[in-house]
């Protein structure tokens, strides 16, 4: 029972600290004074918190060499690459959902201040290395994204994605919750750390740890949208304000990876040659189920959901590869497919017509002509989520490092690289059906005028998309800079034992 | 790959500049075009940008101009080659450590620093022509984008340092032809030529990317330096291999027969980008790429027998066609053909510095012929337009005596007639008579002549390209001087209205006629033979002799040409070119008695020859007609419904099945999802717990 | 470990399981809320017996006595439950497919454990202090004061949103 | 003991998910998740009787977090409520396919 180390504690934490203050502060700017300007003063707030941690982040990753961190908070790269990156998409997404709000009409404070609480939570989730500070980490995330669907209170739709997503994500949380429980009670220890260190030298309990991971693996694959644990996601995509759902697929996305990767680099490496088989069929699964039904959806939205569970899939090969390059190939996809995914959103933030209608392929007809620019970044992150090399600029490398990490893991991961590539071809189909309209149909009179798109919503389309193409050029800084954000545990070379089965 | 140590950080910047200038320009024109699109839909006649785009065109490629001749007077001082390393692209992580498959890896030597000079040079050139010929096109700044675009592609293929830098420069330099050529995507002709040079230029690349292949599995190395190092290992039948899929690759881009066809087609595009792309730069390539790679044609004297065969084949077949074509624009691009067959003969043989040599003065009087032909083809359009008549303002038989209506213009496209009919002391008749020699010299006696080309004989082939190359020489002059005289001289045979109409360039369509001019005629200087030493001899051979030096001497002839040898084949060359003035002029009378509206087609040898042998005919008929057939019945039917059905997300099997699938799960009941859960809750715990 | 509490354990499982059934297979929302809230009470007499008081208390007070209270409100305010609601348990033949789901879960949970070493029946008790907060306590403000700042962040979470989720509408 | 309440908290959980299973009223069904979180505490306390408090403290904020969750989960509830006019889960479906 060590006196806590509060000052040491609070650098480590510092991130979570300016956030959650900088949310509270977002919170008092939006109540004080009774004019229209509030919410934009407290939007503004938001981004400024979001670029505080930004540059927070990138200070301590360019800054001193990292000492290590505790047993409940890492202090490597991967934290701190990954909290840079969660504050640039929230920053992005108070951005985005004030623009879409206030075309609805419903700019209110609360939301940056939500996004913002919700990224206390998601950049905990880089760093946590205690089950507690994971299990709160998760919950604050998601706590403050239920309400986040839900904002647009004039809307059933977005009611009802919330609902089911509230109530899918609680469900799942028991499992999640009796997993660290039986971890817990299987290892006496609550820190990853711990837990590694018990499960290596041989629990006395095998049973109880088994059916424990089990159940962490369930709850941790109901929060990146893994198959079978996928079925929320379409419909509360959907049904969430679009900012909203950008959010969700890039940056909560991010999060629930982070952890993820941690926990089963950190606690359950003496178990790969248990839990992979699981991750094995649930990847494949992923890949599979998400660009297959991908092809049969009409409503962009939903289109980019199974993307996003696509996606979750070709994650889960780098999580699967477990190796540093697995774990580098993962920071790297999460930057590509953040900027990525946030462009694309920002296309669609800018055409909504402030209705809760949901866009349609034929919504996008002629954005050349009327949003040339739109129309290029759109076509820029779409291609690069296809990773196309070249015009899909970085999304390109981002799967040829998961492949070779998959190719190259101490057991080669061929199968999935192989239903990893000939998924990727499959989602070429709806890809290119996204940007087939926008270049080569002409517009189609909107029912309801749509007025020009906000800077802030533009800059960020086009600044996503200019970034994509620039990584896609030189990615070896992007490589570099991935390599480093290994999480510590693989930083010593692979732990594991190498005699699995494939 | 290692960054050379001599390289300064003032070199890389300079290296980064003359790549980066040009993209830059690309960029920003392709903005002010997005831009421009962007307000023609509120304002459909909104002016094009025309001082804004030309001043970032022009000025883009002027100043990487000026920093190519920075860097070449620094390489000329003594210091050695620029190589700089601006990161790695795809990098394969292996046993020994990630090494970089492909890295941005830049080197401004001896070879590229020539190829630099010349398309930035003849570059700048050309664009300052554009602004004058493009003035009046809605589309100005695409245009100047898609130029810019055009010239830092092809700065990127001469100055990458590996086979893959090179092919992304090649596929980019397609790119923009492709684009180019299309440039008034409205006339489905357009369109359609350039589909044509997309498809054919597919079927090069494969040669290309077979050849990487084979490099990489064998050598480990896709960088210059390291696959040619990696050859010395290898077998002479893979390196033939090697050099035969090379060859496919060449004669794709620099339209050698069989592949020729798309290249008279391509001149559909804007005059300026005929020449610039389809007769100076871009086409010279597959030239460049040969000698490039010459370690591995000099290692292979079967493939070089190959190269020089198809040059010489090309040479006279395309000149042969030349000789009939009516539109001006047809004569200089077969005319182009022929020339880039005569390059290849010359790097064919091993005389690497030979074949640079006519790429470069050819490069100065191809780019004359056509910035010229633009010039008039740009006054007979004003005149027709002026008269309010219509004619074929490109038609040979339309012209006649424009001398007297654009006398510089006509003066300048004399010189170049000479220059490419070989006659001295214009640039053309030095560069053809050093490939003609060298052919002469090798097929003496040398490891080619006593190689063997399926079958027959090393010597024998080198005697073929020999005869194919003089017989090439007599057409050429004949062609050529036909098409300087049906255009400028004699009576006109358009309306005196339209005669009356056409004036001659000035400006920006003038000047850089003048400055081709100039190095049309001084061009020769550049590797004088030992032979006429009316200069320093030999400067481009000294320039180029460390970089194919080694590669030329495994090919050359066993003992050197006796001098009076050499003399009656330079004095040959050049009876054989005024010999073919003289049938022109001969003949030149029966040619064209009327203009296009009155004139028959031809019939005969004549009329074949006019129809270009008929072969884009018969491909239509023996393969695009089948292919078409054979994809309206199976894949129309079948693959694009599905592909189309997936790309509107209406029909297609695929993307119904999809539908219905997630129609029956996504049923949207949540209290149904948690099933779904909880069996997924089953499947993981069993499959673990059974292991415990 | 005495006998009478081994039997108070017993008594109190078997409380809570059969309330636990109760609840999952009432009708109506109310019945169900209130044997909920006796499977809680009965809960945290289980935690009393396991040296947990504290918890215990806390047990009651914020799960049975806020908590609860919270759901059998809403359920009072959108007056639910009425006789013409549509059915809210599934039909027999869903109620069976989910016993059999949930014995194949709880088969492999225990399945599970069959290799595992047995754990001891008797552990001393770690509350031997008469303080029963204070081994929490001396954990909550020292180790993890850190989670315990977060739940401060997380109500401040919830607290915004159900704020903006049920405030009145306001003239957008 | 400590075996006896692990087996009691699995029955437990095992009926919270069955609750789940069987029920659509969006209400009740969150009940049922938490006499699944309930199943989950009584795991951490009898476990914490074998490796010490962390498991108290555990339990302790489970259970904050369980009243945040309630307060955000009912406050949906009453959204969908006022749009739907019903908290019937198989009622909900704007959002399918």
């Amino acid at each position: 029972m060590n006196a806590p180390n509060v000052s040491g504690m609070l650098m480590l934490i510092l991130p979570e600290v300016v956030l959650s203050v900088g949310a509270m502060i977002t919170l008092l700017l939006g109540v004080s004074g009774a004019d229209a300007g509030r919410s934009h003063r407290a939007a503004m707030a938001a981004l400024a918190t979001a670029v505080v941690g930004v540059v927070l982040a990138i200070g301590m990753l360019t800054g001193a060499p990292l000492a290590p961190g505790t047993t409940f908070i890492a202090n490597d790269g991967f934290r701190w690459t990954l909290t840079a990156l969660l504050c640039a998409g929230t920053g992005a997404a108070v951005v985005l959902t004030e623009a879409y709000d206030r075309r609805a009409g419903v700019a209110r404070a609360e939301t940056p201040a939500l996004l913002l609480l919700a990224a206390t939570g998601m950049t905990l989730l880089t760093a946590a290395r205690d089950l507690m500070v994971v299990f709160l980490g998760i919950e604050l995330m998601s706590l403050a994204t239920y309400v986040l669907v839900a904002m647009h209170r004039t809307s059933a739709r977005a009611a009802e994605a919330a609902v089911k997503y509230f109530l899918l994500g609680a469900f799942s949380t028991a499992f999640l919750l009796y997993g660290i429980a039986l971890v817990y009670g299987a290892t006496g220890s609550m820190q990853l750390e711990g837990i590694g260190s018990a499960v290596a030298s041989g629990a006395k309990l095998p049973g109880l740890l088994m059916a424990g991971v089990a159940l962490m693996l369930v709850g941790l694959a109901f929060k990146v949208a893994a198959a079978p644990f996928h079925l929320w996601t379409p419909d509360v995509y959907d049904g969430a304000p679009t900012a909203v759902t950008g959010f969700m697929a890039a940056s909560v996305k991010a999060a629930a990876f982070a952890i993820f990767l941690r926990i089963t680099a950190e606690a359950f490496a003496p178990l790969l040659a248990d839990w992979h088989p699981v991750l094995w069929v649930l990847a494949a699964a992923t890949m599979v189920i998400g660009n297959v039904l991908a092809l049969g959806q009409q409503q962009i939205k939903r289109v980019l959901a199974y993307s996003s569970i696509a996606h979750a899939g070709y994650l889960l090969v780098a999580v699967v590869s477990f190796s540093a390059e697995g774990a580098t190939a993962l920071v790297f996809y999460l930057v590509a497919y953040t900027l990525a995914t946030m462009g694309a959103f920002a296309v669609l933030v800018a055409l909504s017509d402030g209705t809760d209608r949901p866009l349609v392929r034929q919504d996008l007809a002629g954005l050349r002509e009327r949003h040339p620019w739109l129309a290029l970044a759109f076509a820029v992150c779409v291609l690069s989520m296809l990773g196309f090399p070249l015009a899909g600029g970085v999304g390109f490398f981002a799967k040829w490092q998961v492949l070779q990490a998959a190719l190259q893991a101490s057991v080669p991961q061929q199968t999935l690289a192989i239903v990893l590539v000939l998924s990727s071809v499959v989602s070429g189909g709806y890809y290119l059906g996204l940007i087939a309209p926008a270049f080569m149909q002409s517009p189609v009179p909107a029912a309801r005028p749509i007025p020009a798109p906000p800077t802030g919503v533009r800059a960020i389309a086009i600044a996503c998309a200019v970034v994509v193409l620039v990584l896609g050029v030189l990615p070896s800084s992007l490589t570099r800079l991935a390599q480093r954000s290994a999480p510590s545990a693989f930083a010593g070379g692979p732990t594991v034992a190498t005699t699995i089965q494939p | 790959m290692i960054a050379d140590s001599t390289t300064t950080v003032q070199q890389n910047a300079l290296l980064a500049a003359l790549i980066g200038l040009p993209a830059l320009g690309a960029v920003a024109n392709g903005a002010l075009a997005v831009q421009t699109a962007r307000t023609r839909t509120h304002a459909p006649d909104a002016p094009a940008p025309v001082g804004l785009a030309s001043m970032l065109g022009v000025g883009s490629i002027a100043a990487a101009f000026i920093v190519a001749v920075l860097l070449f007077v620094q390489l000329t001082s003594g210091a050695g080659a620029v190589t700089a390393h601006f990161g790695d692209w795809l990098v394969f992580p292996t046993e020994a450590g990630r090494t970089p498959l492909i890295a941005w890896d830049f080197t401004f030597d001896r070879l590229s620093s020539v190829l630099a000079l010349v398309i930035t040079g003849v570059g700048t050139l050309i664009h300052v022509f554009s602004v004058g010929y493009m003035n009046d096109d809605p589309g100005f700044a695409r245009y100047f984008a898609y130029l810019n675009l055009f010239v830092a592609f092809m700065l990127v293929l001469v100055l990458g340092a590996s086979y893959p830098v090179l092919f992304i420069g090649w596929e980019g330099v397609g790119l923009c032809s492709y684009l180019l050529i299309g440039f008034w995507f409205g006339e489905s002709a357009n369109a359609d030529a350039g589909r044509k040079a997309f498809v054919v230029n597919r079927i090069g690349d494969m040669g290309l990317i077979a050849a990487m292949c084979i490099l990489f599995t064998q050598t480990g190395h896709l960088d210059f330096a390291g696959a040619h190092a990696g050859l010395s290992g290898m077998s002479t039948g893979l390196i033939t291999a090697i050099g035969l899929a090379l060859l496919l690759g060449c004669a794709g881009k620099s339209a050698q027969v069989p592949l020729y066809l798309w290249l008279p087609d391509a001149m559909a595009g804007p005059t300026p980008v005929s020449a610039l792309i389809h007769a100076a730069t871009m086409v010279t390539a597959g030239v460049y790429l040969v000698v490039r790679a010459s370690p591995i044609f000099a290692a292979s004297p079967t493939a070089s027998l190959a190269v020089a065969l198809i040059g010489a084949i090309t040479a006279l077949f395309a000149a042969s066609i030349a000789l009939r074509q009516w539109d001006i624009k047809k004569v200089l691009a077969y005319s182009t053909v022929s020339q880039l067959g005569y390059m290849f003969m010359g790097v064919g043989v091993g005389a690497y510095t030979a074949g640079v040599f006519h790429l470069v003065t050819h490069a100065f009087f191809k780019a004359l012929l056509f910035l010229g032909a633009g010039a008039v083809i740009h006054a007979m359009h004003a005149a027709y337009h002026h008269a309010h008549e219509h004619g074929d303002a490109q038609d040979l038989r339309n012209m006649g005596g424009l001398r007297a209506a654009m006398p510089a213009t006509g003066a300048l496209m004399w010189i170049a007639t000479l220059a490419i009919v070989g006659i001295p002391p214009l640039a053309g008749f030095f560069s053809k008579d050093e490939i003609l020699v060298s052919v002469f010299a090798r097929a003496m006696g040398s490891p080619l002549a006593s190689a063997s080309l399926m079958g027959l004989s090393g010597q024998v082939v080198l005697f073929v390209v020999l005869g194919f190359g003089t017989i090439t020489a007599l057409l050429t002059a004949i062609y050529m001087t036909r098409l300087a005289l049906l255009a400028f001289e004699g009576p006109g045979r358009s309306s005196t209205s339209v005669q009356q109409g056409v004036h001659d360039a000035h400006g920006t369509l003038l000047w850089p006629l003048v400055a081709l001019g100039i190095l049309t005629v001084a061009g020769g200087w550049l590797n004088l033979p030992a032979l006429i030493p009316i200069g320093p001899v030999g400067v481009l051979e000294h320039w180029l002799e460390p970089i194919v030096g080694e590669t030329t001497r495994r090919l050359a002839p066993i003992a050197a040409l006796p001098h009076e040898q050499e003399l009656w084949i330079t004095g040959g060359a050049v009876i054989n070119a005024i010999f073919g003035i003289g049938i022109a002029l001969w003949l030149w009378r029966r040619w064209a008695p009327v203009d296009a509206h009155h004139a028959t087609p031809g019939t005969g040898f004549g009329g074949l020859l006019e129809r270009a042998y008929d072969v884009d005919a018969a491909v239509q008929r023996g393969l695009v007609g089948p292919v078409l057939a054979f994809a309206k019945r199976v894949l129309w039917g079948t693959v694009d419904r599905g592909v189309d059905g997936a790309l509107t997300g209406g029909g297609g099997g695929l993307a119904r099945a999809a539908q219905w699938v997630s129609a029956q799960v996504q049923v949207g009941d949540a209290s149904r999802y948690v099933w779904v859960v909880a069996l997924g809750v089953l499947g993981t715990l069993a499959a673990l717990a059974w292991r415990s | 470990m005495s006998d009478l509490s081994r039997y108070f354990f017993y008594l109190f499982s078997l409380l809570t399981i059969g309330s636990a059934l109760a609840f999952v297979t009432r009708k109506g929302p109310v019945p169900a809320a209130l044997w909920l809230v006796n499977t809680m009470f009965a809960l945290s007499g289980l935690y009393v017996l396991l040296d947990a008081p504290f918890v215990g208390a806390v047990q009651v007070l914020v799960y049975a006595g806020a908590i609860m209270v919270v759901f059998v409100f809403v359920v009072m305010l959108l007056n639910l439950g009425r006789a013409g609601d549509r059915p809210d348990l599934r039909g027999i033949g869903g109620q069976l497919t989910a016993g059999v789901v949930g014995a194949a879960l709880l088969a492999l949970l225990l399945a599970a454990r069959r290799g595992d070493a047995v754990l001891p029946a008797l552990v001393p008790s770690s509350t031997s202090t008469s303080n029963v907060v204070e081994p929490v306590a001396q954990l909550l403000f020292t180790d993890y004061l850190l989670a315990f700042e977060l739940t401060s962040i997380v109500l401040l979470t919830a607290l915004v949103g159900a704020v903006v989720l049920a405030k009145r509408r306001t003239a957008a | 003991m400590i075996s006896e309440a692990l087996v009691v908290s699995a029955v437990l959980f095992v009926i919270g998910t069955i609750g789940v299973l069987t029920r659509k009223n969006a209400i009740v069904l969150f009940m049922c998740v938490e006499l699944m979180l309930n199943a989950v505490n009584l795991s951490f306390v009898a476990l914490s009787k074998l490796h010490g408090n962390a498991g108290q403290v555990f339990v302790i904020l489970v259970m904050t977090v369980a009243a945040a969750e309630a307060a955000i989960g009912l406050a949906l509830v009453i959204a969908v409520f006022r749009h739907f006019g019903t908290v019937d889960l198989s009622s909900l479906r704007l959002l399918k396919g």
